[in-house]
Formats: C-alpha cells, structure tokens, sequence
C-alpha cells in the first residue's frame, strides 16, 4: 500500500493538480460521452415515434 | 463451411447488427468496469512511487491507453470507409462515422493528459516533440473527418466522402510521424528535451495494459450505442425498424 | 419608421446571420480550426525551438487571426448577392446601412470573438506567460472588430467581381496592417514591461473610427455593386 | 402612379432602346415584352432604382424615384431572376426572414398559411436545398402574399412553374390589382389575367 | 479513343483553364499578392530583428505558399460545379480522370509555379544568402505541385458542401505537413551547411505518390459530389 | 435504344417515384410530364448516370449503362438547369470549350454557324456575362448542333427562350428525331413537335 491516509492519497505528493486533473478530465468526458450516444439514440427513437404517429393518422 | 460467410453477411445488415448490438454493449460495459477497476488498483495501489518523477507518473495509466487507442481507432475506422466504398455496404459507413467521436475524444485525451504531464515534467504544457505533433495532427484528422460528414446531409454522400478522406489520411499518417520525428531529430539544442521513460516495473507494464483493454472495450461499447442510434435514423424507413419491441408506441 | 424599429431589424438580421450559421455549424467551427492550424503550423515551419517560438508568438497569433478572419470574409456577401438576398435588402424599406451593420455585427460574433476566447489556449503551445495571454486576449477583443468592419468594405467593394474572393485579401490586408502592429505591439510591450495601455487606447480608437465609418462606407460599395 | 418618360437603356456600346415613356396607373398591369436580349431585364432594374438610367426619368407619384429612395422601396416589390431563397434555410424560414429584412416580420401563421396557398404544403419545414426548381420559385413567390406592396415587379415569375402553379398565380395577381395595386411584368408565356393588361413591346 | 486523343484532351483542359484565368487576371495576381502580403506582415508582427528573421525566413516563406495555394482551391472546381461544366465533365466521352488531371495542372501553373518563382525575391527582404534563395526555388518547384495535387482532393471533397472554403483548409492543412517540413527543412539544412538533397529526394517521392493517388482521389470525390 | 425498369427514385424520406419502367426506340422523344417536385430532374439525372437510382435499372442497348460507363457517355447529350456556360468566355469561346470537354473537338467555322443558327448573330463575340438570359440559354443549346449524340436529355430547355427560339429549338429536336436519334424532355410549356412523341406522366 502506498498511501498512509486518504488525504496523502488525495495530495498525490505535490501533483495533485496534474494527476486529478488528467483522471478527472478522462472520467469526465467518459461519462459524458455514453451519455451523449444514449441521447442521440433516444432522440431517434422519439422521432421515430413521431412519424409513426403521423403516418398512421395520415392513413386514418 | 458456407455457414461461416453466411453468416457474416447476415451480420453485415442493419436489420441484424442493430439487435446484436444491443445484446453486446452491456457485456462491453461489464469488461471496461472490470479491467478499469483492475487498472486503476494497480495503477494507484500497487505501483509504486517513481523514483524521478514522484507521484505525477500515474498519469501514464490512461495517457499511453488514450494515445493508442486514438491511433489504433483511426485504422479501423479507415479499414470500415474502405469496406464501405469498396462494397457498398450500408453498415460499413455507418461503423465509420461511428467511430469517429470516440476517436477524436482518446486523441484528445492523450493530448490533455500528456500536457498535464509535461508541465510537471518538462515545467512547460507543451513541446513540438514528434509524438505530440503527430497526435496533434491526428487529433485534426478525426475533426476533418467529423466536420466533413456533418456538412453532408445525404447520408450515403456523407460516407462516402468521408471515406475517401479517411483513406488519404491513413496513406499520410505514417508519413505523417516520420517527417516530424526526423524533422525534429534534425533540430538538436531543443531547451526542454523529454526525460528517458523509466524502465517500466513489471507492476506498472500490467496496470497500463488493463487500463488499455479497459479504453478498448470502453470504445467498443460506445461506438456500438451510437451506431445503433445512427442505424435508427438513417433506416428510418425500412419496415423492419417499426417492428422493434422499442420503437412501437407505449 | 421609429428607432425602435430600427433596432429590431439590427437584431433581426443578426439572428438572421446566426441562424444560418447556425445550419452549416462547420462554418464557424472551421474560421477557428483554420486559426488553430495556422497558429500551429508555424512551429512546424520554423522548428522546435521554445525560446524563439515564444519570441514570435505574439505576431503568429496575430497574423493568424487575421488571415483567419481575412478569409471569411468572402462569406460575408457573396452568399447572399448570388441568390438575390442583397438586391432585396438594396431595396428594402429599412435603411440599408442597418442591414449591413447587422451582418457586420454577426461576422464578429461568428468570427472575430470566437479567436480572441480561444487565443490563450494557443498561447500555451508558445509558452507565454499567463498575463501576457490575457493581455493578448483583451487586445484581440478591441481589435477584431476592427478587422469585421474593415474587411465588410473590401468584402463589399470586390462584390461580384472577378477573382473577389482573393482580391478582398489584396485591398484589406494593408488596411490591416495598423491593427497588427498595435494588436502584436500590446502583448509585445507588456512582456517587456512597457505596460500595453497606449497600445490598447489606440487599437480603441481605430476601432471608433472605423464603426462610424465602416457600415457607411459598405453600404456604398454594396449599391456600386448593385448596379 | 408610376411613369416613366424618355428611358434610354444603354448596354456595351449598343443602345437597347431610347425614348420610351409609359405610366402605370392603379390597378393596370404592363406587360413587357420582347425578344431574348430585348433589354426587359434592364427596364425592370432600372424601375427599382437598382441601376440608373443612361437618360430619362422614372417618377413614383409625381417624384423622381432616386429622391424617394427608402418611401419608393417601402411600396416597391421585385422578384428578379435570382430568387433571394437561402439554400440552408426551410421554406418557413425563408418566408419569414425575407418579409421581415423587407421592413414587414410577419408571424408563423401567416407564413405558413401563404405557403399553403401556393402549393408547398408538406415542405415548411425541407431546406430549400433539396426543392425541385419550381418549388423553390414557390417560396421567393411568397413574398408576394406577406408583403403589402403597392407596385410589383416581376421578371419571369413563371419561370420553371407548373401549370397549376401559373394559373394560381394569375389569380394572386389579378387579386392585387383588383386591390388597387399596379404590377409590371415580363414573361414569354401568356398570362391569363382578368384585370386590365397593357403592353409594351421592347423591339 | 487513342492515347493522342487522351493528351489532346488534357491539353486543352488546360488551355482552357489557362484562357479563364487569362479574362480574370485579378485571381492570378492576387494569389501572388496574397503571398507577398503574407510574408510582408510577419517582420511587421514579430519586430525587425534581422537575426531573427533570419532564422524564421524558410519556414514563414513555406507557410505563406502553403497558405497562398490553399487560399486558391475553392476556385478549383466551385465555378465549374455552379454553372454545371462538371456535370458535363463527368458525362463527357472522355474519362473524367484526365479532365481532372488537367485542371490541377493548369492550378499549378497558376498558383505553384509564380510562388516559386517569386519566392527567391521574398526571400531578400529576410537577408538568405543566394544559394539558400536558390535551394528555397528548387524545394518550392518541387513541393507546390504536392499541395496542387492534395489541395484538389480536398476541394472535390468539400465541393457543394456547406461551409465549403473553409471546410477545405480544415482537410487539407493536416495532410500538408510533411511538405511543409520537408520544405523548409531542406532550406535550413542548407544554411546549416547539411546538404538539401536528402529533403528534396523526399519531396520528389511525395510528388510521385501525390501524382499517382490525387487525380484517382479527386476522380471519386467529384463524382460523389455530383450525386 | 434505352430501357428503363422499376425505377425508383428516393429523395430524403420519400420515393418520388417506383415501379417505373420505359423503353425509347430510335427516332421517338419521351416527354416527361409532372408538377413541381413530381421528380423530372431526378429522373432525368438518373438516366445520365449522375445518380444512381434506389431500384431498378437503366439499359442502353441491352447492357446496363453503369457497365458502359464511358462509351454510354459518349451516345450522351446532358443540359440541365444550369447551362455550364462561362461568364468569362464569349459565346464562340463557350461553344467551342464545351465539344472539345465533351470529346468532339469542332471548327471555329462549325461554331460560328451553330451560334448563327439559335439567333446569336453578332454576339459571338461577347463575354457570356453580359447576355441576357435567354442569349445564355441559347448558347448552352449550341451543343444539340455541334455534338453529334444519339440521346439527348434535356430539362426544360425551353426556359428563358422567346418564342422565335422556342419554334426554332423545336425544328433541331425533330430534325434529330427524323435521323434516328432519341430525346427525354421535360417542359411546363407546349413542346410543338412534329415526330413521335410519348409522354410519361409522374404523377
Ligand atoms: C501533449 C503531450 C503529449 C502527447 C500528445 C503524447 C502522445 C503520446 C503518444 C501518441 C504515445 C504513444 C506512442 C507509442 O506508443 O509509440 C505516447 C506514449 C507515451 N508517452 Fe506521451 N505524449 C505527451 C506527453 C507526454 C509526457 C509529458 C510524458 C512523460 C514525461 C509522456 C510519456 C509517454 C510514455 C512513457 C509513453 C509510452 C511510451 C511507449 O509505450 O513506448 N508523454 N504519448
Ligand atoms: N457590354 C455589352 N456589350 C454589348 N451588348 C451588351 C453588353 N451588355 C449587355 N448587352 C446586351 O444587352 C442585352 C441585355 O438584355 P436584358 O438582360 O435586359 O434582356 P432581356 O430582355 O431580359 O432578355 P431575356 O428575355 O433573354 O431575359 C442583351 O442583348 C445583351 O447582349
Ligand atoms: N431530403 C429531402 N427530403 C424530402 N424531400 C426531398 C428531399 N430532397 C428532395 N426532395 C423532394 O424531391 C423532389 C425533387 O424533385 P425534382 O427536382 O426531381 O422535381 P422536378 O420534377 O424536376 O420539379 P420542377 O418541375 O420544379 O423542376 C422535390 O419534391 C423535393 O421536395
Ligand atoms: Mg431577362
Ligand atoms: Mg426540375
């Protein structure tokens, strides 16, 4: 184990900035951007939904 | 024997990839969550502490897995563009135009984090070292890539001229990297130099492997939610789509 | 006509010009990669050298932004003189010189801000300090609307012409050069210590002068191309 | 009143023709007509105030129109061979933006009603980019229903227009004159209108 | 159809182009201009350090090419595309490889070709010794046609595309870099006393990779556009 | 001989058309008819091999024309909405540009008498820009005289033209039908033909 206590872990011996900043940038935009595709899929769908929509009172 | 291509071309349809797809993804979240948690206990437990460069090493754990990654999606999204114009097949494209994003974010993290690497390092957020400029250069591709497609608003068009481009970019890339490697190696005197890379640890040689299987697997599951999503729009028509289990009104 | 009519055909129109922008987003995106490419295009050229690059950083930056806006500025018109927009305008009720400051307005916002928010991030490539980039930021901020204005007159004069595109280029540029001196000068003498204030003032001043004059003169060389 | 006395139209060395006078009262229509090359392009510009005449006056109600200039173009509507339709805009928006750089905004319903009634029912919302020819004709057509405009001025509006499309559209302007307004025309097709229709022969 | 015919076609391709560029002169000239210009502008944004300038000459010239023939290449194929010659060179009896072909030709000719040439008198303004002016020719001579014959591929490629000027630098600067660090290389390798020909061995062998891919790339791309 | 069968043609996310089949012999004219955005251009488009149809196939001589590629293209006479005529080129230039891109190189004398021929007798030399739009018209037409093509499809060719030009274009399609060659047109206005006419109707 490297780190004594949870802030040691934190501080990252002095690179706290450049570490934290790296994973947390990483983290970030990994979230985001499944988030992202999931949305442009539901999107689709709902479009999709739409036109059915219209389509079937178009017929009716 | 003919099963085998068989059933390769029943996959390369829209109508049966999309379905697929949708069972693969979440097995592809399952791999990234568990080699990315392998990676990062290794990463940040097991590793020890550097010798030279302190704690700030860690950031190599998703800066070399980003940096692959980023060239290595670039191929395939080359090799999916020259399927699609060579056969013409509808799913190829598509594949292609999905992968683009997923691209251009590694490229973009290799270079955030390597900047975020360099300035404790090198004490400066960035040098016209060959590696980095050639990333540079990658990174501008995929956005070329991506702004050309999005001009485009006849699909088909779209990806065919983005595979055009993506395969005169992948007849530059290597020309690319060694006229900047030899370009800069001519240039001697530089006023920071990039510190020799220790020797890896045994330990941290496996945690940055876990970590790359986790950005693979992560960019294959993303890059197979946006296609389906981009197989819903563009296939919009075709009946089959009205018979999804999802799309039919609640 | 009152004035508030006045201002809302202003707003009009540059929501006009946004809108459409708006529609083909690669525009805009592609002002600010041209500006990043160039910027960066620069070291390739000249090499790696920190200490040399940061001594030519802030002219690199300031030509770049300038060819950058340059080169939008066939934009400005052409699109709208060749479908008939322009006549239409030429022939509005509303004063033409409305019109035009509306779209000039809308270029800065779609080309000369944007540069001037994303200049520090490329100033980091060159090494500068973190004041002089902020010098460097306020500098492009007075300055690019600057270049707007100006480069709506060269933009209308080459109208229709043959060759317009790259012509503009040929009568705007010396034009330009002022504000390059000063817009290059500022960060220049802030990081000699000089302190960027007369720089500043001055570039503020071209900037007055050239929005009194700018539109007026553009709507004039709009109706010469008109005819 | 429009009236035009003693025009001369010179293009290149040629002069196109000289000494022609006419006016426009309310409610009438001039046809000009004239063969490829006539100079019918060159008089409808020369009636806006977009090129100046090489002799001769145009007046709008007694005043020459260069003094007018803003007044003039306020009652002043041109459709030239250019349509003014932005390819990246839909059709609604291309009715909207149009009427309201002209001095007029007008609503959403409004627009979309006179879409309608030219036919592009359906296309309010495509980019004009992937309209057929007539139908983009359509769209800088509607102009003419948003804006309340005393004084027309059309070349070749029929150009690539359907049958249905033409006769509809001698219906709008027959309604305009009919409504006191004047209109000047070309076109090398016959145009079936009611009102009251005069001719002027360029060659 | 013969091989003479095949040439006889290229031929007038770019005779032809070569006769437009005659009636519209402007465009021509302002390429050169825009060059010039460019050039001029940096000892005016860095400062007149002859050391200095020195030292930045191949790379600044390089870059002002490489910006100068990007500039032109939306006039490669947009006023054909408008006015529907392109239809007709694609549905012309003769391949439309050929044709295309020709029209880079004549674009080298018109924009690679008078940089080249010009390049040696620019290159004084910044104090390089002859026989570097005359290595900087020789590299121009052979890189231009490079970024001629990429530049097309780009400009087929972004043709009928909204936003399309500017698209196509985006696509294109990226695949310039080996030229223009191959370029500018050879110049300082000669002022450093290394010896050019290592540099423009490599140009040579990107001009012939250029030659075999680019006209076959822009082939496609056009035929895309026109879809 | 050109056959079309079960075209279908596909524009955003509707089919303008399917199911469509054809067959044009020697020395007869299809005119296709259909109101605005009924699909004419695309299907004349098709026909070219510019864009490839959603279904179906098009054959010329029995063999489908994406084999034939070139020499398809060489029995091919295209002028569409856009006349590919230079501004900066004059008249003749124009004329004789356009045979030699298309691959049969003429005559300065051949040209001169072709632009004689459409009406543009002492405008041969004069720069395209400055011709009305009906002289520019004509000058797009002057390849129906100078390229010698089996198949000509034309999209309203009669645009722009006055009714001199429109008599006289009808001449040169039935003389080209009368020596066996085939035309696809399509026109909003009255085509007075002479040969064998069969009409295609899009709606
Ligand atoms: C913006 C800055 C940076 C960029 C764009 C960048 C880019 C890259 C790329 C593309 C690779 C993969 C190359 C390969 O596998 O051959 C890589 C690997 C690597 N980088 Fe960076 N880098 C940057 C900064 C840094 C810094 C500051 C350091 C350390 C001081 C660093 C250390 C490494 C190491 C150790 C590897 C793995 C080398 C190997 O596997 O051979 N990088 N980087
Ligand atoms: N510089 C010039 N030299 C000689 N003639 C010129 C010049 N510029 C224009 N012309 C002639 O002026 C005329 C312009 O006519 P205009 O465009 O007004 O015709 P139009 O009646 O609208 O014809 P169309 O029915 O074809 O639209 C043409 O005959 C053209 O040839
Ligand atoms: N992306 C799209 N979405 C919906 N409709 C489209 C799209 N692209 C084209 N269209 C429609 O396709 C049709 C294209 O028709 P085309 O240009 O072939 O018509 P045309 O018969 O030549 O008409 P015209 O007589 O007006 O020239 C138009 O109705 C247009 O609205
Ligand atoms: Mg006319
Ligand atoms: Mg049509």
């Amino acid at each position: 184990m490297n780190w004594g206590s949870a802030a040691e872990f934190f501080a990252m011996g002095g690179h706290a900035f450049y570490v934290w900043g790296a994973f947390g940038a990483c983290a970030l935009l990994m979230i985001v951007e499944p988030i992202l595709a999931r949305r442009r899929r539901s999107n689709a769908l709902d479009e999709l939904r739409r036109e059915m929509r219209a389509r079937k009172e178009s017929n009716e | 024997m003919s099963n085998g291509i068989i059933n390769w071309f029943r996959f390369s349809s829209p109508q049966t990839f999309y379905p697929l797809a949708g069972k693969l993804i979440p097995w592809f979240w399952a791999l990234t969550a568990a080699f990315g948690l392998a990676g990062l206990y290794i990463g940040f437990f097991v590793a020890p502490t550097d010798a030279q460069q302190g704690e700030g090493y860690r950031i190599i754990f998703i800066h070399v897995p980003a940096s692959w990654m980023s060239m290595f999606l670039y191929l395939v999204m080359a090799f999916w563009a020259a399927l699609g114009l060579g056969f013409n097949t509808r799913l190829s494209g598509m594949m292609a135009s999905a992968l683009a994003p997923t691209g251009a974010l590694m490229a973009f993290l290799s270079l955030w984090t390597g900047a975020l690497w360099g300035k404790p390092m090198w004490g400066t957020w960035w040098v016209w070292d060959a590696r980095l400029t050639s990333e540079l250069i990658l990174f501008f591709l995929y956005l070329g890539f991506i702004a050309l497609q999005s001009a485009i608003d006849d699909a088909r068009r779209a990806d065919k001229a983005g595979a055009v481009l993506a395969l005169v970019g992948v007849v530059n890339i290597p020309i690319i990297y060694f006229s900047v490697k030899w370009w800069n190696t001519l240039h001697q005197g530089a006023s920071v130099s990039l510190t020799k890379s220790p020797s890896m640890a045994q330990t941290m040689l496996w945690g940055m492997l876990l970590m790359a299987l986790a950005f693979w697997m992560y960019s294959i599951a993303v890059s197979l939610t946006r296609v389906r999503a981009i197989i819903l729009e563009r296939e919009r028509h075709a009946g089959w789509i009205e018979e999804l289990s999802e799309v039919k009104p609640s | 006509m009152g004035e508030t009519s006045l201002v809302a055909v202003l707003v009009a129109v540059i929501r006009r010009d946004l809108l459409l922008a708006l529609r083909r987003k690669s525009d805009v995106l592609t002002t600010l990669f041209f500006f990043v490419i160039v910027v960066s295009l620069f070291p390739l050229g000249i090499g790696p050298e920190m200490a040399m690059l940061r001594k030519i950083a802030p002219g690199v930056l300031w030509v770049a932004a300038l060819l950058a806006t340059m080169l939008s500025l066939p934009r400005l018109f052409a699109a709208d003189h060749a479908d008939g927009t322009l006549e239409q305008m030429a022939l509005s009720a509303m004063p033409l010189g409305v019109l035009v400051a509306g779209k000039i307005v809308a270029h800065w916002l779609l080309s000369g801000l944007p540069l001037a928010l994303l200049a520090p991030v490329l100033g980091l490539q060159f090494d500068l300090p973190a004041d002089a980039l902020g010098v460097m930021m306020l500098a492009l901020l007075v300055g690019t609307p600057v270049l707007s204005l100006i480069g709506a007159v060269g933009a209308g004069l080459t109208l229709g012409v043959r060759g317009g595109g790259v012509l503009v280029s040929l009568l705007v540029l010396p034009l330009y050069v002022p504000v390059l001196i000063f817009g290059a000068g500022a960060v220049e003498a802030h990081i000699g210590g000089l302190g960027a204030t007369a720089h500043l003032s001055l570039l503020a001043a071209f900037l007055a002068l050239a929005a009194f004059f700018g539109p007026w003169a553009t709507t004039v060389a709009l109706r010469i191309a008109l005819e | 009143m429009l009236e035009a006395s003693n025009l001369e139209c010179v293009r290149g060395e040629k002069s196109l023709f000289r000494g022609l006078s006419f006016r426009l009262e309310p409610g009438a229509c001039l046809m000009v007509q004239g063969a490829n090359g006539s100079g019918k392009t060159s008089l409808l510009r020369m009636l806006c105030g977009l090129s100046p005449p090489a002799a001769g006056e145009i007046r709008w109600n007694g005043k020459p129109i260069r003094k007018l200039a803003e007044d003039y173009r306020g009652e002043l509507l041109y459709c030239g061979h250019a349509g003014a339709v932005k390819d990246e805009l839909t059709a609604l928006e291309n009715a909207r933006i149009a009427a309201t750089l002209a001095g007029a905004p007008v609503e959403e319903e409004a627009a979309r009603a006179a879409l309608r009634q030219l036919g592009l029912k359906g296309r309010e919302e495509l980019p004009a980019r992937v309209l057929s020819a007539g139908q983009k004709r359509r769209v800088a057509l509607t102009r003419l229903l948003l804006e309340k405009r005393r004084l027309w001025v059309l070349d070749e509006p029929l150009t690539a227009l359907d049958r249905a499309a033409v006769t509809n559209l001698c219906g709008v302007i027959d309604a305009h004159l009919a409504g006191g307004g004047m209109a000047v025309l070309t076109s090398h097709q016959d145009l079936p209108l009611a009102g009251r229709v005069e001719h002027l022969r360029l060659d």
